[in-house]
């Protein structure tokens, strides 16, 4: 079980909750689930959403495991300079 | 408009064409000439991405009329080495790493070329204001000012 | 529009009088060709005046320099003699734009654009500076601060041309600065400009004083309220503060872009007396 | 082949050194070609007609009589690109941006354009175009927008990320909230409490090249541009989608590019020129004037924000509280959100909240700034910093390291950090003998710290070895700042070759996968990871081919420092076998021998850095010069150390421009009174020391070498370095940036009054 924490602009999305907890290895499984139990998260999944495992970063690459006990985090996907 | 019928010498070539009068120095370079590697980056003598060299002095050819050439001696970057051998001002720029994206790196080097010509061992402070209307955005300057140190050191050497 | 190259001047003047539209003088292009680029530029002819003989000349005689209107600004820098007679028209001249502008530019152009920021032009006027102009019905001299007479306007008539201006021979213990502030070290209109030009007696006391200021105007001010308290002076905090005080009195400047009345003012004060000391030590005067 | 990422500790023979840069020569020469520097046969001269009112409403537009003009091919109008967005409100902005639909929304907006054969003709048509406009009233400054009588911009834009919804349009598009803890409760503890305003105005991304085109649309639906951008890839799909292309027909070339530091991640006027060319029937070249540059493209957002910090006499920062309110120009995006999410990234703070509003104004679009939004957040709070180490009399680094986030910090923004680099530069930073260097009259001394998320993407590489055994590779990242030199290291480092036998290309976008663009300082870390997967694969392939010239088993073939080894004595003593060798023989052995990778580079790794900056501030005018400066920051493997000072170098100086004097100046009518380096004053030659520079190189574990993006980082932390240098060497706060000499006379005068 992973527990993720939705960033504010999310929580109203997903029944104005801070932390959904989720099962999934992956993050491709997080956000199937996500949006499967929250259907309003399907936009901003798919083009605004980063996931942060431990600290690090992912903007992309779905295949992504997610280790036991990690620290998750949903998070808007960036532009840069 | 009437076109006008100019003569000059570039990069020591005689050159003869025909352009407008409100056509500058760079237009006829760029679009007549297909002498590409001075750059617009202004059009109004702020950045220095077009510098040339006319008859021994570091000029804007964006502020300066094709018709005006005529009779005259112009340097572009395209002259500035022989082809098959840098100048040192080019091998200078490429070892320091003074270039980043490049677009103002042909008119840095016409200028530290006249300002070289003009100040064999230029102090740091002499580089600076000399090269002050050439705008660079990537790099801070601080690599340009040291390839043109080293380059001016290796000039007088080569002279010496 | 019609580029002519003319050899003589009086083939200018007669190519500007016959001109039937907007006509212009191309001398070291530097301002002319960044109005060109503009969209509504419109002119009939463009009249280069630098084949015209000795327009790029420095003459220096018995009178003084006599520097041709062709003559770039980066030319001044090179003459040893005017350097040293006229430091402050000199350093004045060399600020404008950059090394490739200066190659180009002229002061008889930074007068004839008649910019109430240009930097040779509060020097030139405090050098007591002459502009001989040529018409139709021949060569006149008139004190180049007769010439700009507001923002892009001057006194010339459109078949008149600059042909050189003139600087009388300095006095033995005289000396002349300028300075601007400009917000970069280089590349940049002067926001504020000071000049002075100043003869000391052999006691240092200062004899005749002129103090001019550029860009807090429509067109340079003379300021004679800061002349009047350097006169019979020496160079010391009281004087000092005299200056300032009516450089920044006499500051009449605009907010804009490149700076607010209240800074101009204030700078105004500090730059003329900055200036007053520059000219002061130059002239051999010691505090 | 599944490609590990993981970091492993290895010698490296070529990464790390400072070879030649393979497009050195093409640039000392003048060769090298951007995006002004290329022509087509038969093509045109496009210009855009822009809008003089900072917002207006479009009455009327009559294009006949420029039709007419005999050399005129093409005008074309906000009808001739039809809304195709489908709902997507990011892609309509980028269309309505491109070309005025309604409104006018800022000083510069395009309304209509034209082609002609040659630029005289095309400038005449522009005079024969008719606007008539209902000028609106307009608003520019952030402040202002949000005030409850301001002009309202957009009747569409309601205020999303507040409950209850609003039920009345606003010119705050968004609001934004991050942080944990209770900050209230945090003040309390507090013994001293810092608040403060502070502004930020707009400034331009300030590339020396303009933005040019050339685009080409075929009449049987295939299209070409030429383009100087960075990234090819996106500019492809978003002209497909606003023209309604295939992606596969339209064939984007990246020019070299003239600077973009996010300005050319955006596209501007490219589908106008795709327009203008399908309605033409000719190739047509685009290029902006300066003017247009900074009238029409680019800028970042002006800023005000409000810090507010507690803290105990030990230097504990107990709360840490900012509003957070940035421009967008007309259109809703999320730049304030961005930078309050980097506001207090750099700290470990018990209770931290941070508030962005997204603010939209009659200025242009907002456009990515080299790490967009976070330099004007790391102004407001590093001030705030200095401030406070002031009020407890504590030494500000002393105070920052105190505080400083580390490994396993809840982040201001969210999740926990993983390993990061911020206390290593503060340490670098205190210990530097720049910090304890003296200082004359009328000098101080600042410093700063900043923070920058990077990230990696879809990338893609293919490496193929020539017959005689060197190797190309082309790479689908634009190289803005020499990364084909540091690609170029990592495949002779993986291949075990000399750096001279590889060259490195940007292939166009019918060559490759799609690719992400060169942002978020992401070029060298994603491609480089590409490149080793490519050649590690052409590796596989090598091994392979040695195998079947000795005719052995392949898992008895080692690759070892650039040769094909035979393992084990049961092989004999065969002499090794380089890539020259097997190469040779390609064609007898399987046909050409190449390496290919497409991946997604992730895990990049958030940065860091500190920099400390001298200035001398001369106290009658104002005037500030920098005389000395330092830039501390983390780069993971520096892979070409002269290239990495150089990102360095630049961001520093940018910083120290948007600090002293870069900004928009708009008069009372919204219109911009400096669009042109005269009055636009980025800093020139003269008005700079050397950039000194410390390389950390703390290596990120989601890279093989330990890479980490360096690129935007060094723009974060100069506006407070500078301000804070200011404000040491006056005893004066400075607020406002930049700080400029009225602004700097201006409170010394204040100073003086109280």
């Amino acid at each position: 079980m992973v527990e993720v924490t939705l960033w504010a602009g999310l929580r109203p999305l997903a029944g104005n909750q801070e932390h959904v907890t989720i099962e999934a290895n992956t993050i491709r499984e997080l956000l199937r689930r996500l949006q499967e139990r929250y259907p309003g998260l399907e936009g901003p999944i798919k083009k605004d959403v980063a996931v942060a495992i431990n600290g690090t970063i992912y903007r992309d690459d779905w295949s992504q495991s997610i280790p036991d006990g990690a620290e998750v985090f949903l998070m808007r996907r960036l532009a840069g300079g | 408009m009437t076109s006008i019928s100019v003569s000059t010498t570039i990069n020591g070539d005689d050159v003869e064409f025909l352009c407008n009068v409100d056509e500058t120095l760079l237009d006829v370079l760029r679009n007549r000439l297909g002498l590409m590697g001075a750059k617009e980056g202004c059009g109004t003598g702020d950045c220095g991405a077009c510098s040339t060299i006319m008859d021994g002095r570091v000029v804007c050819s964006c502020l300066v009329l094709g018709a005006e050439t005529q009779g005259r001696e112009v340097e572009t970057i395209e002259g500035m080495s022989d082809g098959r051998e840098l100048h040192p001002l080019q091998v200078k720029f490429i070892e320091h790493a003074a270039l980043q994206c490049g677009i103002c790196t042909p008119g840095f080097l016409m200028a530290a070329k006249a300002l070289l010509a003009a100040h064999p061992d230029p102090s740091e402070e002499e580089i600076r204001f000399w090269l002050a209307g050439n705008l660079c955005r990537c790099t801070g300057y601080d690599k340009i000012v040291r390839a043109v140190q080293d380059a001016a050191a290796e000039m007088r050497g080569a002279n010496a | 529009m019609r580029y002519e190259n003319p050899t003589t001047i009086e083939n200018a003047v007669d190519l500007l009088a016959r001109s039937d539209g907007p006509a212009y003088v191309l001398a070291g292009g530097t301002d002319l060709l960044v109005r060109m680029k503009g969209d509504d530029f419109d002119a009939e002819l463009v009249v280069d005046i630098k084949s015209i003989a000795g327009m790029d000349q420095i003459v220096e005689t018995a009178e003084g320099f006599t520097i041709g209107a062709a003559v770039p600004c980066a030319a001044l820098g090179e003459h040893g003699a005017l350097v040293a007679a006229w430091p402050g028209v000199v350093e004045a001249a060399n600020l404008i734009g950059s090394t490739q502008v200066q190659s180009r530019c002229t002061i008889s152009g930074n007068l004839c654009n008649a910019s109430p920021a240009a930097d040779s032009v509060p020097a030139m006027v405090a050098a007591n500076a002459r502009a001989r102009i040529v018409g139709p019905g021949g060569a006149r001299m008139i004190d180049v601060a007769d010439v700009p007479t507001a923002p892009g306007k001057t006194s010339l008539a459109r078949d008149e041309i600059i042909e050189a201006i003139s600087l009388p021979k300095p006095d033995a213990r005289s000396g002349d600065a300028y300075l601007r502030f400009t917000p970069r070290t280089e590349m940049d209109i002067a926001v504020v400009g000071a000049a002075v030009n100043l003869t000391l007696d052999d006691e240092g006391i200062v004899q005749t004083a002129r103090v001019v200021l550029g860009a807090v105007a429509p067109s340079v001010v003379v300021v004679d309220a800061a002349a009047a308290a350097l006169v019979g002076n020496k160079l010391n905090d009281a004087t000092l503060k005299a200056v300032e005080a009516a450089c920044t009195a006499a500051s009449n400047p605009i907010d804009d872009k490149r700076g607010t009345v209240e800074f101009r003012n204030q700078v105004a004060g500090v730059l003329g007396r900055r200036a007053a000391e520059i000219a002061y030590g130059r002239a051999g005067g010691t505090q | 082949m599944t490609f590990d990422p993981s970091y492993k500790e290895q010698a490296l023979k070529s990464v790390g050194t400072r070879v030649l840069r393979p497009d050195g020569v093409d640039k000392v020469t003048g060769r090298a070609r951007y995006g002004a520097d290329f022509n087509m046969p038969g093509q045109l001269v496009a210009r855009v007609l822009r809008s003089p009112h900072a917002h207006a409403r479009i009455i009327r537009l009559d294009t006949s009589q420029a039709e007419a003009l005999k050399g005129v091919k093409a005008v074309v109008t906000a009808a001739d690109l039809p809304d195709l967005t489908d709902g997507d409100t990011a892609l309509f902005a980028i269309l309505d941006n491109s070309m005025a639909r309604s409104k006018a929304k800022y000083d510069g907006h395009a309304v209509a354009a034209v082609a002609a054969i040659n630029a005289s003709v095309a400038r005449a048509a522009m005079k024969l175009i008719e606007v008539e406009y209902e000028v609106l009233p307009h608003v520019v400054d952030v402040d202002a927008a949000v005030a409850p009588d301001a002009p309202l911009l957009d009747d569409t834009i309601f205020t999303t990320g507040v409950d209850p919804a609003p039920t009345k349009p606003s010119n705050v598009a968004n609001r934004s909230e991050f942080g944990h803890g209770d900050v209230d409760a945090g003040f309390a503890k507090s013994d001293v409490i810092i608040e403060r305003t502070y502004k930020t105005e707009q400034t331009h991304q300030g590339y020396i090249e303009p933005h040019a085109c050339v685009a080409n649309c075929n009449a049987d639906g295939t299209a070409d541009l030429w383009v100087c951008t960075q990234g090819h890839f996106v500019y492809r799909q978003v002209c497909a989608d606003l023209l309604g292309l295939d992606v596969s027909k339209l064939r984007v070339t990246s020019s070299e590019i003239g600077g973009g530091f996010g300005g050319k991640t955006h596209v501007w006027a490219e589908p106008v020129a795709l327009a203008l060319s399908r309605k033409a029937g000719r190739p047509v070249k685009l290029v902006m004037t300066r003017e247009e540059v900074f009238r029409a493209s680019g800028p970042t957002s002006a800023t005000s924000i409000d810090v507010k910090l507690g803290a105990t006499m030990d230097g504990t920062i107990t709360s840490a509280l900012a509003t957070l309110r940035y421009t967008s120009g007309p259109y809703a995006d999320a730049w304030a959100e961005t930078g309050a999410m980097t506001s207090f990234a750099c700290y470990d703070l018990e209770n931290v909240k941070a508030i962005g509003y997204e603010v939209v104004v009659n200025r242009p679009k907002v456009a990515a700034y080299r790490a967009p939004s976070a330099p004007m957040a790391a102004f407001a709070v590093e001030s705030a910093i200095d401030e406070l180490a002031d009020a407890i009399d504590m030494n500000s680094v002393e105070l920052r390291i105190k505080n400083a986030a580390q490994e396993g910090t809840r982040s201001s923004y969210g999740p926990v950090y993983g390993p990061i680099g911020i206390g290593p530069t503060l340490d670098a930073a205190k210990a530097h003998p720049h910090m304890s260097a003296p200082l004359g009259k009328n000098q101080g001394r600042g410093m700063a710290c900043g923070f920058w998320f990077n990230f990696g993407g879809q990338t893609c590489s293919d490496l193929n070895i020539g017959a005689d055994g060197t190797v190309t590779i082309a790479v689908g990242t634009v190289d803005v700042g020499g990364s084909r030199a540091s690609l170029s290291l990592i495949a002779a480092e993986e291949l075990g070759i000399p750096y001279e036998h590889v060259k490195a290309i940007v292939a166009d976008t019918s060559s490759l996968g799609y690719n992400d663009m060169t942002d978020g300082s992401r070029g060298t870390f994603s491609s480089s990871m590409a490149t080793i997967s490519a050649a590690r694969n052409a590796i596989k392939t090598l091994r392979e081919r040695a195998a079947m010239m000795w005719e052995i088993p392949v898992e008895d073939v080692n690759w070892e420092e650039g040769f094909a080894k035979a393992a084990g004595p049961k092989h004999g003593n065969r002499a090794p076998l380089s890539i020259k060798d097997i190469a040779a023989e390609a064609g007898n052995t399987g046909g050409p021998i190449a390496g290919h990778s497409e991946l997604v580079a992730d895990g990049a790794g958030v940065s860091f850095g500190t920099h400390i900056c001298d200035v001398e501030v001369d106290p009658e005018t104002g005037s500030t010069r920098v005389i000395r400066y330092t830039v501390i920051q983390d780069a993971g493997k520096a892979v070409h150390p002269a290239y990495v000072e150089g990102q360095y170098q630049g961001g520093a100086v940018q910083g120290i421009g948007w600090a002293l004097n870069e900004e928009y100046v708009y008069g009372e009518d919204g219109r911009l009174q400096n669009p042109g380096f005269l009055d636009y004053r980025i800093p020139v030659c003269s008005d700079l020391p050397m950039i000194d520079t410390q390389i950390l190189e703390i290596p990120n574990p989601n890279h093989p070498y330990g890479v980490r993006g360096v690129g935007e980082t060094s723009i974060v932390p100069p506006l407070a370095a500078v301000a804070n240098a200011v404000s040491d060497a006056m005893n004066v706060r400075m607020t406002h940036i930049p700080v400029s000499p009225p602004r700097i006379l201006a409170a010394l005068n204040a100073q003086a009054k109280e």
